[in-house]
This record gives structure tokens, C-alpha cells and sequence, in this order.
């Protein structure tokens, strides 16, 4: 079965995604297909690569980006959400004059219609959120 | 084949961001000729209430955008009956969002259909897709 | 040594008022801001609730003007008795009420 | 046709469970995950409501078990008739029902 | 003159991290020798719940923590009965988090105190600061 | 009257730092003292200089440093809650061997201590949340 996964809380603050982190790792072991983790809304921090929570906590940041690459998931930040918080990838910070940058490896930003893209695209869309 | 999308809105605007969030998908939803209704249920029916003015909280009135929604082709916006009543509005709080019917004469219709719980939930029984916020 | 209690959740969505009302002393204030003041439109089914923290408990209640109008919510239609107040008229709730406590 | 409802809020804090419920269909699926899982307790305010849902609407009710181990709920705390899951069973639930719907 | 510190605890824990950051402030706290009172009301009954095992859930198990709460002098854990009832839960379901009464050669006693609704509104009130998480 | 201001949410998602903004302004505008700002939780993400909203839009990051340095507020993010989240100052970014940071100009990262002294020394202190 063929999934989009969408995320629309930050990590830590809330357990939307933890939730989806689990939902994803248990989908994919049972050999279903995870067509896109769109992320929304607050959704746009988990990926955020200068986290460095305490040691002896998960770090929810990495932990996609860890699975993003062993399984080639497609995890994409809403552009519009992002630019309202803060969270930019190397050519969007060029173009918006800002001098750094802050997107993890394994994300990628762009717009919503990867969203409704994935809902069509997809047997299921499963939506996590506050 | 056109999937039918939902997008549930069920929070009050400005208090959180959801609201124009949501709007912000149902715009972008609309390029890609799919079915699309929107619900207002619980708190979501302040979202089309008349008359907001958010400008001494700092924040931008987005609701005339959903007047525009018509010309983008989405002209189902389901309201809860018992939502409103619960709240102590009716549908004149509402406004007044309609659409011009391109396949009768363009004749201007309204988008809002204030429905009744039973209806609401055979409605969402019907998506192929519902987009929470 | 009265007390101001700020609630900021839809009445509707969240049992914080609920809970707020149950622990407001008599004297106490309670402010309403952000989603919660659609709870103080009249016709609603707080208002038997509300009447009695107001006249039961003799608790104040105030709801944030600027977030009613962000919601379409005119003043003429508040459940009489709720006095409406500015961000001004808050920070003046704070100044008379010696504590503050919010319901999150 | 089958609707998998996901509830995750708690439904002593908020309408969301409540909400789901009146809109469920006979034959639909609510899973429970997060802090919504501690509506399930036995002996809590909701048992009527859970109950009704089950044995009147014919509404099949889940919860996820590590939300439940998270929050010391034990399995034998739970009202009866409710189905407890791990992650492996929320996807087959995903599966088994056509549709989903998140009360966020 | 030392302060009294509320710390008011009203939502259950892992569903967000309000649980776990308000027990971090309270350890800060606990360096600056004012009052302080923990208030366990609604949800957050279940901060202070037996058996908390979030592992499956990939986190971190932090209610330990409370148990050592008395070492920094923190030994009023307040929390409110109507709130388990409605919960269906008793006080043998909270963890038994205890402190040594230096005033009273090392005697083992309990922080937790189930209190009611009526007794929770009155220690609110004698607070002078209060921290809502 | 001397005030401290928590702030428990980010930018956007929830009113709260929108309150909280008004409610320092209306207080210094009545001549009060603001003696601090704590952000604490996703608060921390108030303090990012990355972000870019929409132009038609309010910028609450901005806002917030813009107000700190016209009245010299005291705005202070919680460090542990910051590590969390993905919010750094330069300093910060150099110790945890990050090559960027994100802190926008106003904010200071420091302890929770700094919130119980600003409960400590304020005759009110308002907490603005979820």
C-alpha cells in the first residue's frame, strides 16, 4: 500500500511526530511503500539539522533524516510555512539575502502541491498533528 | 479519475494558525481538479464568521479570500448545523460566500451549505482523501 | 489578594474555563483572550455556566475586545454582566489583582 | 467502505473524541493514540459514552498500546470491548479500512 | 522574603513535552530557595503515574525524576481527587514519592497529597507566582 | 509595576507571542517595567532571524527585536529548550560543533534560572501559552 504521511507539529512539543516516526518505520517494515512525509504548519522544524537535544533523549531531527536515507523517503517542507518560520535551505536563504541556513539532510522544501500531490498519488493519507 | 478531498477545519481562526493554513492548501487544491469540499464543524464555524476585524491583535483578515474561493472552482463549504447552535450562531453570522454556476448562466449560488450532523458525516464517509487541521 | 485568571482556550474545544471556574474564589477575575471569547456570545450553552460563576460565585468576568473582533463577535452580542476590556484595560487586571494565574 | 477515525486528544481535555464519535458511522474504527488513550481507563466519566459507541452505534474502538504503556495505563485497565494495538496494527488498521480521518 | 512558587500541572505527559520542561524548571527552582508547590490537576494526574513506560513510544522515561524531588527540598506534590476520579484512577496509581524530614530525624514522608477541589482553589490562592505548563 | 513575560509557543501556530507582544506594549505604554522575557518550550522559536513571512503579513521575530531595542527589554530563550528545538547563537553553534546559527538580534540565550529570578524580582509575572 501506497502512503502520504502529513506532519504538522514541530518535534518535542508535541508527539505528532514521534507518532509518525513510528507509523512510518512500522509501514515500511511491513513492506507498504511511503510515498511522501509532507510536513506542515509547526511540522517544518523537525527538519532543523542545529538541534542537539540532551544526550540521554531521542533526537527526533536525525532520526528522519536517518531514515529518510536508508529508505529514500521523500520528506518535503512546506515552502510557505517554512519561510514563516524560519526554516531555510541554501539556495531559499540566498534568495531571501539571509546569511545562514538550517535545513537537515533528507528534507527538501517546496511548495503544497506536494501535498495534494501525495494525496492523489497515494492509497492513504494518514495526518498527524495537535 | 478526480479524488474527493476534505479539509476539515474544526479550530477558531487566530488563535492558531490553522485556519489560514488550511486556506492556503484549499488554494493551491484548487489547480489540481480534484473534488473538493471544505467542512466547518465545532469551533471551525467562526473560521466564515461575518465581520472579523483582527487588526488590533496585529494579524491580517484573510476571510475575504474565502469570497474568492468560487472563481477557484470550490463551491462546497459545509457548516454544522449544530455547531453553530451550540455557539449561539445562526447562519446569518455567516457570510455570505456564493459562486457564479458557469453551467447555468452564470448565476450566482451560494458555496455555504449550513448541513445537519447526520449530513456532515455521511459527507465525510464520502472522501477519498480528508486533510485534518 | 484577589487573583486574575487568564484563559485562552475555546470553551467549546477545551476544559479549561471549566476548570478555571471551579477554582476561582469569590473576588477573583477571570479574562478571557485569544479563542476562548467566543464563550461569552450570548445564546450559547455557557451561558447558564457563566451566570453562575458571575452571580453564584461572584466572580468577575472579562473577555479581550480586540480578540472578539478578530472573530466577528460584536459587543452586543456578549452575555450581559462581561465586561469587555482592551490590552490597556488587561494590563490594568494585572495592576488591581495581586496574583495572575493562566489556564493553558 | 469503512472509516478509520484517529483521535489523539485527550477527551477529558478536549471535544475531539466526543466530536469523532457523533460523526462515526456503524462499522467505522476509532483508534486512539496518544494522550487520547487515557479515555480508556475502566471506571472513568466516559465509560457510558464508549460503551454506547460500541454496543449502540456498532463503532469498533482501539487504542495504542506503547501510548497506553507511556502513560502506566495497564492492559487490564482497560474497558472491555476495547481492542488494543501496537504501530504493526495501526497500519494494518490504515489497511483494513479505506479511509482515514485525524480529529486534530 | 522567599516567594511561593506554583507550579501548575495540568496535561498529561509524552502526547507534549510540558510535562517533562516543567520538571526541569522545578529542578532550576530548587537552587533559589523560595516556596515551591507542584500542582498535579486534570491530565496532569498522570504526570505522577505508576509504571510509566514510554519506551515503545521512543522516549525517555522521566518520572524518576520526581522521586528524587525531595533531596532538593521540593516535598509538596499536590494533587487534586476529583481529577483522578473523573479519570477512574486512585491514589495507588501515583508513584509513592517520599522526602526525609531533616526537622524530624530523616522520617520518611509522603510528597504527594491528594487534596480537594475546594483545598487545590485555596492553596492556589497563597501563591505568589504561579508557573502554568 | 515591574512585569516578566513567559512565553510558551512559537511564532504563528498559536496567538500567544502575538499576546504576549501586545500586552508588553500596552504595558510600557502605561510606563510599566518590562524587567523580562522568557521564551520557554517551542517560545524559542520566536527568536530566529531566518524568518521571511509573507509581505502582507506581521513578522513577529522582528517585531520582538525591534521592541527589545527600542525600550532595551531583556529577551531571553531558554538554552535547554533552544538545544531542543534547533535555536543557537554563534557562540552556542561553535561549542556544539554546528556551522551556522540562527538568533536574531535582541535575544540572548541563558538558564532557566533567569526565569525564576525574573518571578523572583517582578511584582507580576504573566504567562502566555497553549
Amino acid at each position: 500500500m501506497k502512503y502520504t504521511i502529513m506532519v504538522n507539529e514541530g518535534p518535542y512539543q508535541h508527539q505528532s511526530s514521534d507518532s509518525a516516526l513510528q507509523f512510518v518505520r512500522a509501514a515500511l517494515e511491513k513492506g507498504h511503500e511511503i510515498f511522501r512525509v509532507f510536513f506542515y504548519h509547526d511540522g517544518v522544524n523537525n527538519g532543523t539539522r542545529l538541534a542537539v537535544p540532551p544526550k540521554d533523549d531521542r533526537m527526533l531531527q536525525k532520526e528522519w533524516s536517518e531514515l529518510a536515507e536508508k529508505h529514500g523517503l521523500d520528506l518535503v517542507i512546506c515552502i510557505a510555512a517554512a519561510q514563516r518560520r524560519g526554516l531555510m535551505d541554501a539556495s531559499e536563504a540566498k534568495r531571501q539575502g539571509l546569511n545562514a541556513d538550517n535545513i537537515a539532510s533528507g528534507f527538501r522544501i517546496s511548495g503544497l502541491g506536494q501535498l495534494i500531490d501525495g494525496g492523489i498519488e497515494s492509497d492513504r493519507t494518514i495526518v498527524f498533528g495537535d | 479519475m478526480a479524488k474527493k478531498f476534505l479539509y476539515l477545519n474544526r479550530k477558531a481562526p487566530y488563535g492558531t494558525v490553522y485556519a489560514l493554513e488550511s486556506l492556503e492548501v484549499v488554494l493551491i487544491a484548487a489547480a489540481f481538479e480534484q473534488e473538493v469540499s471544505l467542512a466547518f464543524l465545532d469551533d471551525g464555524v467562526y473560521q466564515i464568521a461575518k465581520g472579523q476585524t483582527p487588526k488590533a491583535v496585529g494579524m491580517k483578515n484573510f476571510s475575504p479570500t474565502y469570497n474568492a474561493l468560487g472563481d477557484y472552482g470550490i463551491t462546497k463549504l459545509y457548516v454544522e448545523r449544530e455547531s453553530l447552535v451550540e455557539r449561539g450562531l445562526t447562519e446569518d453570522d455567516l457570510m455570505p460566500i456564493v459562486y457564479e454556476d458557469e453551467d447555468d448562466d452564470y448565476t450566482e449560488k451560494p458555496s455555504v451549505q449550513v448541513i445537519s450532523r447526520t449530513e456532515m458525516a455521511k459527507i465525510m464517509a464520502e472522501q477519498d482523501v480528508t486533510f485534518s487541521f | 489578594m484577589a487573583m486574575l485568571h487568564i484563559v485562552n482556550k475555546s470553551p467549546f474545544e477545551r476544559n479549561a474555563l471549566k476548570s478555571c471556574l471551579a477554582h476561582a474564589l469569590s473576588g477573583d477575575a477571570v479574562l478571557l483572550i485569544e479563542d476562548a471569547v467566543i464563550g461569552v456570545v450570548s445564546g450559547s450553552t455557557l451561558v447558564t455556566e457563566l451566570q453562575q460563576a458571575m452571580n453564584g460565585n461572584a466572580v468577575k468576568l472579562y473577555a479581550l475586545s480586540p480578540d472578539l473582533a478578530a472573530r466577528g463577535v460584536k459587543a452586543e452580542r456578549v452575555l450581559e454582566g462581561i465586561q469587555l476590556v482592551d490590552y490597556a484595560g488587561f494590563v490594568d487586571l494585572t495592576v488591581a489583582n495581586e496574583k495572575t494565574q493562566s489556564w493553558l
